[in-house]
């Protein structure tokens, strides 16, 4: 698939009927979840929609962002998508390795410079470079240098949009966002890197934040920048707003159990058998912004809360250190009836101290009581 | 000792049914009154387990049912209410793409393309000079 | 003897506050209720008559003294210290306008005993040379002549002989192993001096031995009123001496308010042990002759009556089911009044407000509650149990221009004892 | 510091510390009073102090008809801004769970709608209060800066409760971060001022019973 083709042409060759490539407009607003009103909209601009060139960096990952996104697309369809773009660089899907493997990337670099796209997955560790390099070159070196010839990254995953498990206390490895680190590091550039450092700190992110996020929404992003070449309307942590902008708990369907006071207490009672809700088992959903109730995962299957679990939050900063998956919100994050006890018994203590003190003057201003006769009544 | 058991879903319970139902009365009076068609996109709706499956049946099927084979199948019938389409998208693996209500006269999707029409063309000129 | 100081009078509010001034002063979220109970607010409706910003100083003290917030801001310099000017200024708030009547205690939400606390205050301000001038002679009078109206021994012969020449019946004094010595206020000695002809005839009706006594017959205390535990104390000793010497089974306290809460229920704890004879209300006396049967009377008041309680007898005193056995059985058409029995209206006199001329018109001001109160009811004539209560009841009456006779309930007993 | 850190401080040490700072202030408060100590009474009893004590306790919030016709409105409107509060804050099962978490024992909860309706109730109550103590000649007598503080320590954890439910705003982690923040502000402020009626309005309801029931005078 030569690159300067337009999906259009790309469709034509593949012998798709225009009534086909409108089925895949379709179903691309729907994953976009954009309204059906769109849907002409998105043809006309996928039509002559210049294949980006995709530069995928993994980082500190477990690979489930790469998973969650290979397993979301089928052939035809989401294939298609990625078919039209063109992925020159994904350490785990691509055949070369080693050298051969970084030249591609130099060279897709170097062709489309300030075009193409970055996506990263995985956090970037700043706590030192050995911690985790690829080719010889530290995970920090890479990023800042592909970084400067992208229009836009990516940061797919809580791990690359806000550091995510390894970023979990002690964090060791030091690892941070793709954001904090191009805040971070700008000012201390290798000289590998031919960007000036405001510049790359005015790189557009886009944060595509959950563990791992839902496929739907990694394939919707990147379908927006492949439809419409600019970034998606973002909300204060720089998530796309079509798929961050409603809490779970605002679209989930089990809110009426909620505002009627029905909850599982346990995870096998009778409330989490006929389906209630289940805030008091942990669940994050009031506070989690993600589309998990509506997309749902697996192709619309289910989505945690439906099979019963609460949600984690995962789309959330710090959801790994937000004080126990199943404490409820509402709970506190520390052990306060410990700290009750103490604060009663320094209550009693000082209480004691202070009567005593009390019973003391009372007794000094009896001692100096003088007598009041009736002469006394005047000054 | 395990123990499985599937949630229950009491379809008294969940609440998106008949708020959809609504939408869709409106939508066809309007598609009446000034010929202004609308789609629902039912995979933007928290829909709660069973409940695609009761909207689907309470829709039901009416008389047309076309299959539009493109990238993989897609079910574009009209439901017993005429006017109110219940359009569904598969890909290759028979996963759901996507699910649509629309309250039209006819999908757009059903009607045959200017460029189809074009390459269509094309292929009769070639198939005429072929076979006489 | 170095006269009143403003330290003093500060050392003695230290000393007064206690567990429950504490609890009190903690509790107040300032919500104007006890306002409402207060005639002198409800007639006047100026809020500084609310009876819990009566006890500021005493609240200052407290939080300054005894509270750990309190003593930080008075380290760091920051609390306002009570004054001697302030105490002036709150003079006419503890004594002009607070007869200690307890009807805010009975109204507070949070269940401040405002007139467990207005009695201590007036320890300070009473030796912090803060009392009222005319309580201050009041009180001396007591001490040194023996009764705050200056009635002496001879007065009371004289009334004595007078009663006896009218009654035929002997009025017994000092007489040693009598059952109960009745002790008299100098009110009833000037004013009604008919109160002594009724017991004396109840007695002998119902067969009672009694005794009046030479050196203590004075049942009022102004210690108490202007708030001097030392005086009050004295006052009592001298009821307790001549008790214990006549070897009487009880006292009993006149028609009295603040004798009765002097005697009976401040009594022992002013002179620091429980008594070895009983302390009982004349009312008290009576309802038992009538419960044994002894008290037979004929013919009932026909004309309309109510009962004014005496806020000390009833409300503060406990003395509150006796009066209406009594009523009933006197009284053809007894009505009670609006607001009754533990929650009746001050008549505006008590606690030492009568002695205090600079309250006179504050006093009168305040008795349209009580006017209000009658109004109500349209009686023809009001029965009490305090001789104090009584002469201002007149008074206030004669202010506002109402024709209504106020009667004694034990003179009217005597009126209708049948002969034997 | 993100939202989500910011409310995880929240919800974990500044939570520790209010409570300290409550708890150790309500006991020490109360060690204050009662360890001023009262003189025995050595008047012949006529009732039972004990038996007064209890019964003033009880019946002093059923208010005298006289009373409540001469003090109706704060009588109602106190009536029903403290139970709004009580339902409020006792009956909401996600602060129930906050109870047990401290407590380790939980009670059933009302319906989160019946709340939320109580909640509205209290607020506007609570705003009505406000103005009858600003333009009511003696409440503002009375009143001095420290009544104003403890209503807006009141009011803000409902008003802010109200909106981190509805979620009325973006971040409702943030939201939730200022009510329960409010609320901590409550807890501090509660053991050094008027709030301590809470627990002190016992004490002196008893005592007044018991000075009263002394003398056989249902108080």
């Amino acid at each position: 698939m030569k690159k300067d083709q337009t999906l259009g042409e790309v469709l034509r060759s593949r012998k798709i009927s225009r009534r086909g490539f409108l089925k895949f407009c379709a179903a691309t607003a729907s994953l976009m979840a954009l309204p059906p009103s769109m849907i002409p909209a998105i043809a006309r601009a996928l039509e002559n929609a210049r294949r980006p060139s995709v530069i995928w960096l993994s980082f500190q990952e477990c690979t489930g962002c790469t998973e969650s996104l290979t397993r979301s697309h089928a052939p035809t369809v989401e294939g298609l998508i990625f078919e039209s773009i063109s992925l020159d660089y994904h350490h785990t899907l691509q055949a070369a390795s080693g050298e051969a493997a970084e030249a591609a990337r130099e060279a897709a670099m170097q062709e489309n410079w300030g075009e193409y796209l970055l996506v990263v997955d995985g956090s970037i560790p700043a706590g030192g470079a050995g911690f985790s390099t690829i080719a010889g070159i530290s995970n920090m070196d890479m990023l800042l240098e592909t970084a400067a010839g992208a229009a836009a990254i990516i940061a797919v995953g809580s791990c690359a949009a806000f550091g995510g498990i390894p970023a979990a206390k002690p964090n060791p490895t030091g690892a941070l966002s793709v954001a904090e680190l191009l805040q971070g590091y700008a000012d201390q550039l290798p000289d590998t890197v031919n960007a000036t450092a405001s510049e790359l700190k005015s790189k557009p992110i886009i944060n595509v934040p959950g563990c791992p996020p839902i496929p739907v929404v990694i394939t919707g992003v990147l379908t927006h920048f492949l439809t419409f070449g600019t970034i998606p309307e973002l909300d204060a942590l720089s998530r796309p707003k079509v798929f961050y902008g409603n809490s779970i708990h605002d679209r989930c369907y089990r809110r009426p159990f909620y505002d009627r006071g029905q909850f599982a207490e346990t995870f096998d009672d009778e409330g989490a058998k006929k389906g209630w809700c289940l805030y008091k088992l942990g669940c994050k959903g009031p506070t989690t912004f993600n589309a998990c109730a509506t997309a749902k995962w697996n192709d619309g299957t289910s989505f945690p809360i439906e099979s019963g679990h609460p949600c984690l939050g995962c789309s959330e900063p710090d959801f790994w250190d937000a004080g126990g998956f199943y404490k409820a919100l509402s709970t506190p994050t520390e052990d306060i009836s410990r700290a009750a006890v103490y604060a009663v018994a320094a209550g009693a203590a000082a209480g004691v101290a202070l009567g005593a003190a009390n019973r003391a003057k009372k007794s000094k201003a009896a001692k100096n009581h003088q007598k009041v006769s009736i002469d006394d009544l005047e000054k | 000792m395990t123990h499985s058991f599937n949630i229950e879903t009491d379809a008294g319970l969940t609440h998106n049914v008949q708020p959809l139902m609504h939408e869709i009365r409106h939508a066809v009076q309007a598609l009446l009154d000034t010929g202004e068609t609308t789609v629902i996109d039912l995979r933007s709706l928290p829909l709660a387990p069973g409940e695609l499956e009761v909207i689907e049946a309470t829709l039901g099927r009416g008389e047309v049912n076309a299959v539009l084979e493109a990238m993989g199948p897609s079910e574009i019938s009209e439901t017993v209410f005429p006017g109110v389409w219940l359009v569904r998208h598969f890909n290759a693996d028979k996963q759901v793409m996507g699910v649509f209500v629309e309250i039209t006269r006819m999908p757009s999707l059903l009607l045959s393309q200017n460029e189809d029409i074009a390459d269509g063309l094309r292929q009769l000129d070639e198939k005429l000079e072929t076979m006489f | 003897m170095t006269g009143a100081t403003l330290e003093r009078g500060i050392n003695a509010l230290k000393e007064q506050i206690d567990a429950p001034v504490a609890a009190f002063f903690s509790s107040c979220v300032h919500c104007g209720m006890c306002s409402e109970a207060c005639l002198f607010f409800t007639e006047t409706g100026e809020p500084k008559y609310t009876p819990i910003h009566k006890l500021e100083p005493m609240r200052k003290i407290w939080y300054q003294e005894y509270t750990l917030w309190g003593r930080l801001g008075k380290m760091l310099g920051l609390s306002k210290p009570v004054t001697d000017a302030e105490l002036t200024d709150w003079e006419t708030l503890v004594y002009d306008s607070c007869t200690m009547c307890g009807r805010c205690s009975m109204v507070c939400p949070v269940g401040n005993d405002i007139t467990y606390m207005i009695r201590k205050m007036r320890e300070g301000m009473a030796a912090s040379g803060h009392a009222p001038p005319g309580l201050i002679g009041a009180t001396q009078r007591a001490v040194t002549i023996g009764s705050p109206m200056g009635v002496k021994l001879p007065a009371l012969q004289a009334q004595i002989n007078h009663v006896e020449k009218e009654t035929g019946i002997p009025v017994p004094v000092d007489v040693e192993g009598a059952e109960y010595m009745c002790l008299l206020s100098s009110m009833e000695i000037m004013n009604f001096p008919e109160y002594i002809g009724a017991i004396s005839r109840i007695f002998k009706h119902a067969g009672v031995s009694w005794t009046l006594s030479s050196e203590a017959f004075e049942a009022t205390n102004s210690g108490i009123q202007i708030g001097v535990s030392e005086i009050a104390a004295e006052l009592v000793q001298r009821i307790v001496t001549a008790a214990e010497k006549l070897k009487v089974k009880a006292v009993i306290s006149p028609e009295c308010g603040h004798a009765y809460m002097a005697i009976r229920w401040e009594g022992p704890n002013l002179v620091g042990r429980p008594f070895s004879f009983k302390v009982l209300h004349i009312l008290e006396v009576l309802d038992d002759l009538r419960e044994q049967g002894r008290l037979k009377l004929s013919g009932k008041e026909a004309q309309r009556l109510t009962y004014h309680d005496p806020c000390q007898v009833s409300r503060r005193g406990g003395v509150v089911q006796q009066p209406r056995n009594l009523m009933d059985m006197v009284a053809e058409n007894f009505v009670e009044m609006p607001d009754n029995g533990t929650m009746n209206w001050c008549c505006g006199a008590g606690g030492g407000v009568s002695s205090n001329e600079r309250a006179d018109d504050l006093r009168l001001k305040a008795f349209n509650r009580k006017k209000e109160q009658l109004d109500a009811i349209q009686v023809e004539g009001l029965v009490s149990a305090c001789s104090n209560c009584r002469i201002h009841l007149e008074d206030g009456l004669e202010e506002y221009h109402m024709d209504l006779p106020v009667l004694s309930l034990t003179e009217t007993i005597a009126e209708h004892l049948a002969e034997n | 510091m993100t939202d989500t850190e910011f409310l995880l401080w929240v919800r974990g040490p500044a939570f520790e510390i209010a409570t300290i700072i409550f708890t150790l202030g309500v006991v020490l408060r109360i060690l204050e009073i009662v360890f001023l100590g009262r003189k025995a009474n050595l008047a012949e009893a006529r009732g039972s102090a004990t038996a007064g004590g209890i019964r003033t306790i009880i019946t002093r919030s059923v208010p005298e008809s006289g009373t409540f016709k001469r003090s109706t409105f704060v009588i109602v409107a106190g009536y029903l801004f403290h139970i709004g509060l009580f339902v409020t804050i006792f009956l909401f099962a996600p602060h129930i769970l906050t109870f047990e978490s401290v407590l380790g024992f939980s009670w059933p909860a009302l319906p989160t709608a019946i709340v939320d309706a109580t909640a509205v109730v209290t607020v506007i109550t609570l705003l009505v209060v406000l103005i009858h103590r600003m333009q009511d000649p003696v409440m503002r007598f009375l009143s001095g800066f420290q009544d104003y503080l403890v209503w807006l320590v009141t009011f803000l954890p409902l008003v802010t409760g109200y909106i981190a439910f509805h979620r009325v705003g973006p971040a409702p982690q943030m939201l939730i971060a200022i009510h329960i923040l409010s609320v901590e502000a409550l807890m501090v402020l509660f053991p050094f001022t008027k709030l301590m009626h809470a627990f002190t309005l016992f004490m002196s309801r008893w005592y007044n019973g018991a000075i009263s029931g002394y003398r056989g005078v249902n108080s």
